[in-house]
């Protein structure tokens, strides 16, 4: 088995620290980047970004709303503002484009307790999982978006909603929202490997589906370098997503990562040490031949 | 069966029954919501709504939670609901004893609201109601002991409308009068001034949210001289002409002063006024 | 009910006790509800303004702990307004001052120093040397004393000795020159005696109410609370309100008028005209009892003799009265038609003709209130003589319900100021400085050689004065404003400002005030319980004791005078400003501020100092120490007869009676009882003439001192007769023009007491009105692109402001006048004011002057 | 600083003698019992003035009188007397 103590040497040693660490650099800097956008206002009155990521308003002209939370309100029976509409039509776009869950690695923040829960894991050697089908997370969706329809008192996910509770808690004020993300940490880290994230999380899910058919994705051009070293196994949230563009060159499937599970964090991209994994986009040139085929596995997998 | 129709059969069991297990577990999670959303969302009384926000249940289904009229109410007097909060987590509110609502003629809050749970109809904030203030305590409210105090009043934006004072006569000292401050539901926003100004230690004037704050007459029940005074004539048709045995010199009036008793006062042709006649002219004309 | 945690935990700790051994207490031990056990109750007049309600102090354990009305007070019958509610909180500010702090540097006073801690011996060493170097070096105008209307009777009396028998200086001034100074100048010339002739039963009697620029509603919110009653009560009683914004009162008012500022000199000679041409007027009562006379005019308007409408006047400062006949005087008010005034004024005919005929009626009573409104005026003194014509024409005057009336802001503007003298000009009991008999008279009564007292003009029996140089002396008087000027100018090179904090309450602080205070060559002394804005001017604050924590008396506007006892002890070093003047009187002897010529008349006194010749002289200093006592036995402390060794409060007040109660006194008709008798009742009006109050002056039955078969006397003038004076309408120095295109009226608010240095430290008051704000006309806000809310820069040509925009509150303006309040040190409305005065009176007009706003 | 209270039970009928002798101890106040010879009595002690309570009660139990002490309710605290002293409510 892997020696969780030496996962990514290689690929420092053969590339650099720095490269190594590449993405999830920049990933910590768009996550603290936004969130300092939001605090920028209420800490050193300096009024960049108003709100947060439920709605926001940057430079009082451009509006963001988040889809998720706003199809809630719609489905408990609300006619939303233009100006939500159109923030809800900016984001769609963005992440059509992007891919979904690039919320989820680039700007959820709460992504930075479960990534430190994962690290903790490996670091501890917990390896203790639970069952949970990662399915979950879409039954959750349904529930979350059924509620507002049968049950009075509006968008009732937000009441407990971890993902905007943090971020609204270290914008706003954090109240006893602290006791939700030491909850997920606590069970990503001891009773579920990616627990949250990648089995219950709705938000997920909901970003999950809109990117779905999202342009920008990793790909593993290069898979025949790869050595086996399995730590992009490892390393992965949703680890699931690297095998059919990795090993799939004998049954003819696309290396490109086309399940929209796949968060676009690039760890597999710094943690490789024969650089097999690339950003790429979902239509290019060197995927054609693969396209079709890759559809029927991603539908297999599904 | 063959061993591979077995393990297919298996996982197909495995998977009908892991599908059983998660949607038995997720529609736990959402029991356990839909109840904790019923205790979130009955907030404490002194919890007030910005201006035009929507009726409470409409206003959980309507707001989402971005915090945008937090951020531009001018006055900073809005909070978000936090976990724990006897509100629903990330929604709006004020509370009028520390920081009322100081009603902006252009309503930022509501503005900014990108759901419309704050009422972008709203575009007078006197018409806004967050509430209604209540006398509440009318025991130790200083003004109903003749104190001159009035601050509710005095601080009122609705000037005289929203709060008035009704001025009697005090019994005890005798020669004072007594200023009582009375709250107008027609004209009261909520905006939580008065209870912020009350001099008291617990203030005796308090906002509360309308459903708390009002009473409602039975159905049925309609105040005559109003009803009167909306039809501009009496409902229905007045009596014939009313004639009494009296006294001689006596008369009476139905609807004013009742029995009248004349040659009380003795009129002369001249107004006690020695003005009116100084001004009038002669009268000999 | 207030408790100490420790307290708390101990009745805890008993109660537990009590409940395990099955033991019941007596209440007051088992529980915690009982901590007004132990409260010593005791009466005091209200610290705030003139309408001197009483209230009774509760103290515990040498704190002010509880308060109540007082229920057996004639005036407020245990009522309070908002402001009375929370007196025990006003002495226990977080900041009160507690050591005397001068500004030095390395160790040394330094004007430009940062304060430091002192003993009391060093502020007045240091203080003495000040004033002993510009005693001698500028005269008697280079020493200045600015004291109160919010003084006691003998601190203001003390200060009275000190500065013009003392320092041989008429430089002594109380705020009331800010506030009274027109008042007390048209009762003079009207009736020869100040304060007013009628009494607070006026407000049950009258059948008509008028109110001439005062807010009663906030200021005496207890005398308007009975106006109210009367008005809820009485069939047929009326109020009219007459003011240049329509403000609190009008919510009662019958007839409300709001009229062009300045014109109320206008419709005064109207109702005067309405009632001539009518033949209305009371032709027996002003044959018998009323001269006509009339005042020259076009006399200024007080500012700097450079000013060019100073240079423009013809009758600058003028007011010699000359005799006229009914006919002069008839002719001169007819030109104030309805017509005219009307259209001068802004007033709707119906209005002003139902306010004529109000006066006309003589079967109507009718009493007249004015505060601020007539005698902050540059036509102050005219104006309210304008007043009494109307009165003395209808000869409803001097009887129940018919009644000119005075209303005094301070405390004791009438009891402290204007009885004790504390002006330049005057003396106790309405002697002036002017008269060398009344100077003599003060003199003798003194026990001082004749010609210590500065005269006005600096001469006695035709002689000059010698000033300690041995040069004459000179003129003598200096007012407040011109005080600054002077202290600007470098003429006068030290003030002590006590009891009041006149740098936020002049006008013109940019130009004059701050200037003058912070001029290297003068030395500023502060005396305050608090840091207030003129503290830190100042270049020496003395911490003082406030109020309750020393015996005192105040007189209110109906000439009830009302003694306490100390209730406390103030914190810290801080003393009375009684105690400050007669330590600080120690550190200087005779023989610096006298002239040889003086001293050589009572060689005896060279080697002493001022408090050897002016407080242990045989008559101040003759009551022994005792115990204070009431008649219940408790006991009461007095930390200045135990500083000084005599029962100081007694003796300064006995010795101020003999001015107005002794044999031989050169004016009667302020005689006062003795000092025991005041403190077993809460308050009487004087002339109190064998133990008897005086209700209603100048009116047979009510005044002892009209003669059976006179009917009516106005004994403060030779001939027993008032004057009627007449004065035209003539304009306000600095109209709205062009660019300051809005009039700027300024005043208070219900909620705070003048400056706002101890009911702004009232957390509760300060919630209730944080700051101030400029009231406006929507449409005035709307034109400068401001709305309710918004922050407005106020610009006049002395300064400039900003505050926030109220076009909904308390006060509606008419289009054409802001109202900006003064209590706020955050925003001080002073910067902006003209140090404008009424020539004749030298009180500031803080009501017109012309400003710009803006958005800020 | 330390508050608390105990029950002293004095011998039968002695119940206002001991109260006498108990209130010359520093810290020590009776609040009422005499009749039922069970007497309630608080004990504080602030700073170096007044000895510590413990010391206080162990003298209690040697008065004349005492039959024995109960202690009852204990309150120690590490404010400073300025907080103690300061108005609450």
């Amino acid at each position: 088995m892997l020696d969780m103590k030496t996962l990514g040497n290689d690929a420092i040693a053969e590339k650099g620290w720095f490269k190594a660490h590449k993405f999830l650099i920049m990933r910590r800097l768009s996550q603290l980047g936004i969130l300092a956008l939001f605090l920028t206002g209420p800490w050193l009155g300096i009024w960049i970004v108003k709100g947060n990521l439920a709605s926001n308003l940057t430079l009082d002209v451009l509006p963001l709303t988040d889809p998720y939370v706003l199809l809630q309100a719609s489905l408990s029976g609300v006619v939303p503002e233009t100006a939500a509409i159109i923030g809800v039509v900016i984001v769609l776009v963005f992440y059509f484009l992007v891919g979904g869950r690039v919320y989820c690695s680039w700007v959820c923040p709460v992504n930075m307790v479960t990534d430190l829960a994962a690290w903790l894991r490996r670091k501890l050697g917990i390896r203790t999982t639970s069952q949970l089908s990662r399915s979950t997370r879409y039954w959750m969706l349904a529930l979350t978006l059924i509620l507002p329809l049968v049950v009075t008192g509006g968008i009732i996910w937000e009441l407990v909603n971890p993902v905007s509770m943090m971020f609204r808690g270290i914008v706003f004020g954090m109240g006893a929202a602290w006791v939700m993300v030491l909850g997920i940490f606590l069970f990503d880290l001891i009773v579920a490997k990616d627990g949250w994230c990648g089995h219950i999380c709705p938000v997920g899910a909901f970003y999950n589906l809109i990117g779905s058919k999202s342009l920008l994705r990793v790909n593993a051009l290069q898979r025949q370098a790869c050595n086996d070293c399995m730590e992009c196994y490892v390393i992965c949230p949703e680890p699931q997503v690297i095998k059919p563009a990795l090993k799939g060159e004998e049954k003819g499937v696309s290396p490109v990562i086309l399940s929209s599970d796949c968060t676009n964090c690039g760890r597999c991209i710094d943690i490789c040490a024969k650089d097999v994994f690339s950003y790429g986009g979902r239509y290019s040139k060197t995927t054609e031949v693969y396209k079709r085929k890759g559809e029927i596995n991603q539908g297999v997998q599904a | 069966m063959s061993e591979t129709e077995r393990k297919n059969e298996i996982n197909r069991r495995q998977f009908l029954g892991n599908m059983l297990k998660t949607a038995c577990g997720v529609g736990l999670v959402g029991l356990g919501l839909g109840a904790y959303s019923k205790r979130a969302s009955t907030m404490p009384a002194n919890y007030i709504r910005p201006p035009g926000a929507l009726p409470e249940e409409d206003f959980l289904g309507a707001c989402i939670r971005c915090g945008l009229c937090v951020r531009d109410c001018p006055y900073d007097i809005l909070f978000l609901g936090e976990v724990g909060d006897e509100v629903a987590t990330g929604t709006p509110y004020f509370i009028a004893r520390t920081g009322p609502c100081e009603m902006c003629e252009d309503i930022p809050c509501v503005v900014a609201c990108p759901t419309n749970a704050l009422d972008h109809d709203l575009k007078d904030i006197e018409d806004s109601r967050m509430g209604l203030a209540v006398l509440i305590d009318q025991e130790n409210c200083i003004a109903f002991h003749g104190l001159r105090c009035e601050v509710c009043f005095n601080v009122c934006p609705i000037r005289n409308r929203a709060i008035s004072l009704d001025m009697q006569h005090n019994t005890r000292s005798g020669k004072h009068a007594l200023f009582i401050p009375v709250v107008h539901s027609e004209a009261c926003t909520g905006c939580g001034l008065c209870e912020r100004a009350c001099i008291l230690e617990e203030a005796a004037i308090k906002v509360f949210p309308m459903h708390l704050a009002k009473g409602e007459l039975g159905k049925h029940y309609r105040l005559g001289w109003k009803e009167k005074e909306k039809a501009g004539k009496a409902l229905v048709t007045p009596d014939t002409e009313h004639r009494y045995n009296l006294p001689e010199g006596v008369r009476y009036d139905l609807q004013g002063e009742g029995l009248i008793i004349e040659g009380e006062a003795e009129e002369t042709p001249f107004s006690s006024n020695p003005l009116d006649t100084l001004n009038s002219g002669f009268m000999d004309k | 009910m207030k408790l100490t945690r420790r307290e708390f935990i101990k009745s805890n700790a008993v109660a537990a006790a009590a409940s395990v051994a099955g033991v019941t207490l007596p209440l007051s031990n088992a529980t915690a509800a009982d901590a007004d056990d132990g409260i010593r109750w005791d009466k005091a007049a209200c610290r705030y303004c003139g309408t001197g309600c009483s209230v009774l102090m509760g103290v515990k354990d040498d704190k002010v702990v509880a308060s109540q009305g007082d229920p057996d007070a004639p005036v407020n019958k245990g009522l309070n307004c908002i402001k009375g509610y929370f007196l025990p909180k006003i002495l226990y500010g977080e900041d009160r001052l507690t050591k005397p702090l001068l500004r030095k540097t390395n160790g040394k006073y330094d004007k430009n120093g940062k304060f430091e801690a002192v003993s009391w011996d060093e502020a007045f060493k240091t203080m003495a040397e000040k004033w002993i170097a510009a005693r001698k070096a500028k005269g008697p105008k280079g020493v200045g004393m600015f004291g109160s209307g919010q003084w006691t009777v003998w601190e203001g009396y003390a200060a009275q000795k000190l500065l013009k028998a003392g320092f041989r200086s008429n430089s002594l001034e109380p705020n009331a020159r800010h506030c009274m100074a027109s008042a007390v100048g048209a009762f003079m010339r009207a009736f020869g005696i100040d304060e007013p002739m009628g009494c607070y039963d006026d407000l049950e009697h009258a059948d008509v109410f008028v109110l001439w620029g005062a807010n009663m509603a906030e200021m005496h919110p207890i005398l308007w609370s009975r106006l109210t009653d009367t008005r809820l009560t009485k069939p047929g009683c009326e109020v009219h309100v007459l003011s240049t914004f329509e403000h609190r009162c009008y919510e009662l008012a019958d007839n409300g008028m709001i009229f062009e500022p300045q014109t109320d000199l206008a419709i005064l000679n109207y109702i005067a005209n309405y009632i001539i041409q009518n033949k209305a007027y009371n032709k027996e009562f002003i044959d018998k009892h009323v001269n006509f006379t009339k005042t020259p005019t076009d006399i200024g308007y007080g500012l700097r003799d450079n000013d060019p409408r100073e240079k423009a006047a013809k009758n600058r400062a003028k007011g010699k009265l000359t005799k006229i006949s009914f006919e002069e005087y008839a002719k001169s008010v007819e030109p104030y038609t309805l017509e005219y005034t009307s259209k001068l004024s802004k007033v709707p005919k119906d209005k002003l003709l139902r306010l004529a005929k109000a006066y006309a009626d003589p079967n109507k009573k009718v009493s007249s209130y004015w505060t601020m409104g007539f005698n902050q005026h540059t036509r102050g003194v005219w104006v309210n003589g304008l007043c009494y014509n109307v009165h003395l024409l209808m000869g409803k005057i001097s009887e129940p319900g018919n009644s000119p009336f005075s209303l005094t802001g301070q405390p004791s503007a009438c009891g402290t100021a204007r009885e004790v003298g504390t002006f330049t000009h005057r003396l106790p009991a309405d002697l002036v400085t002017k008269k060398d008999a009344h100077c003599k008279f003060a003199e003798k009564t003194w026990k001082l050689p004749a010609g210590t007292i500065p005269r006005a003009n600096g001469k006695t029996d035709g002689a000059d004065q010698s000033d300690i140089s041995g040069k004459p002396m000179g003129p003598t008087l200096i007012h407040a404003v011109a005080m600054h000027r002077a202290l600007n100018d470098g003429k006068m090179n030290t003030f002590w400002v006590m009891c009041n904090n006149n740098m936020q309450a002049a006008a013109n602080m940019n130009d004059e005030s701050y200037p003058g205070w912070r001029n290297p060559d003068n030395f500023i002394t502060v005396s305050d319980p608090y840091p207030t804005v003129s503290a830190q001017a100042a270049d020496l604050i003395l911490p003082t004791a406030m109020w309750i924590e020393k015996e005192g008396a105040y007189g209110n506007a109906e000439r009830r005078t009302q003694f306490w006892r100390q209730q406390v002890a103030a914190p810290g070093e801080a003393k009375s400003d009684v105690w400050q003047v007669m330590e600080f009187s120690k550190y200087v002897k005779v023989k610096d501020v006298w002239p040889e010529d003086l001293i050589a008349k009572m060689p005896e006194y060279a080697d002493k100092t001022l408090y050897d010749v002016l407080f242990a002289n045989g008559q101040v200093d003759k009551f022994p120490v005792e115990q204070v006592t009431d008649s219940r036995g408790n006991k009461y402390d007095n930390d200045e007869s135990a500083d000084f060794g005599f029962y100081v409060q007694k003796g300064l007040f006995e010795e101020y009676r003999l001015f107005n109660t002794a044999e031989g006194i050169p004016k009667k008709g302020h005689e006062m009882a003795d000092f025991d008798a005041y403190h077993k009742v809460r308050g009487m009006r004087w002339p109190v003439i064998d133990g008897k109050e005086t209700l209603w002056r100048f009116r047979e039955g009510y005044d002892p001192h009209v003669a059976k078969g006179e009917g009516v006397k106005f004994y403060g003038k030779p001939d027993g007769k008032a004057n009627i004076i007449t004065a035209p309408y003539e304009p306000a120095a600095e109209p709205p023009d062009k660019e300051y295109d809005l009039w700027l009226c300024t005043g208070r608010v219900l909620e705070h007491w003048h400056s706002g240095s101890m009911t702004r430290r009232v957390p509760e008051l300060y919630r209730a009105v944080p700051d101030a704000v400029v009231y406006m006309h929507p449409k005035d806000a709307k034109k400068r692109r401001l709305r309710n809310g918004a922050l407005a820069k106020l610009t006049t040509r002395r300064g400039e402001i900003v505050c926030k925009v109220d076009t909904k509150g308390r006060n509606k303006c008419p289009e054409g006048l802001i109202f900006v309040p003064w209590f706020d040190a955050g925003r001080l409305v002073n910067k902006l004011t003209l140090d404008q005065t009424d020539p004749l009176s030298k009180e500031t007009d803080y009501k017109k002057c012309g400003v710009k706003v803006t958005r800020a | 600083m330390n508050i608390c209270s105990l029950i002293v039970h004095t011998k039968p009928t002695h119940g206002a003698e001991v109260s006498k002798r108990l209130q010359r101890f520093q810290g020590v106040e009776v609040h009422g019992g005499t009749e039922d010879d069970k007497l309630i009595v608080t004990i504080e002690d602030e700073g170096e003035s007044i000895s510590p309570v413990s010391d206080t009660m162990n003298a209690l139990r040697d008065v004349d009188g005492v039959v024995s002490t109960v202690l009852v309710y204990h309150y120690g605290g590490e404010e400073s007397m300025e907080e103690m002293n300061r108005e609450i409510n």
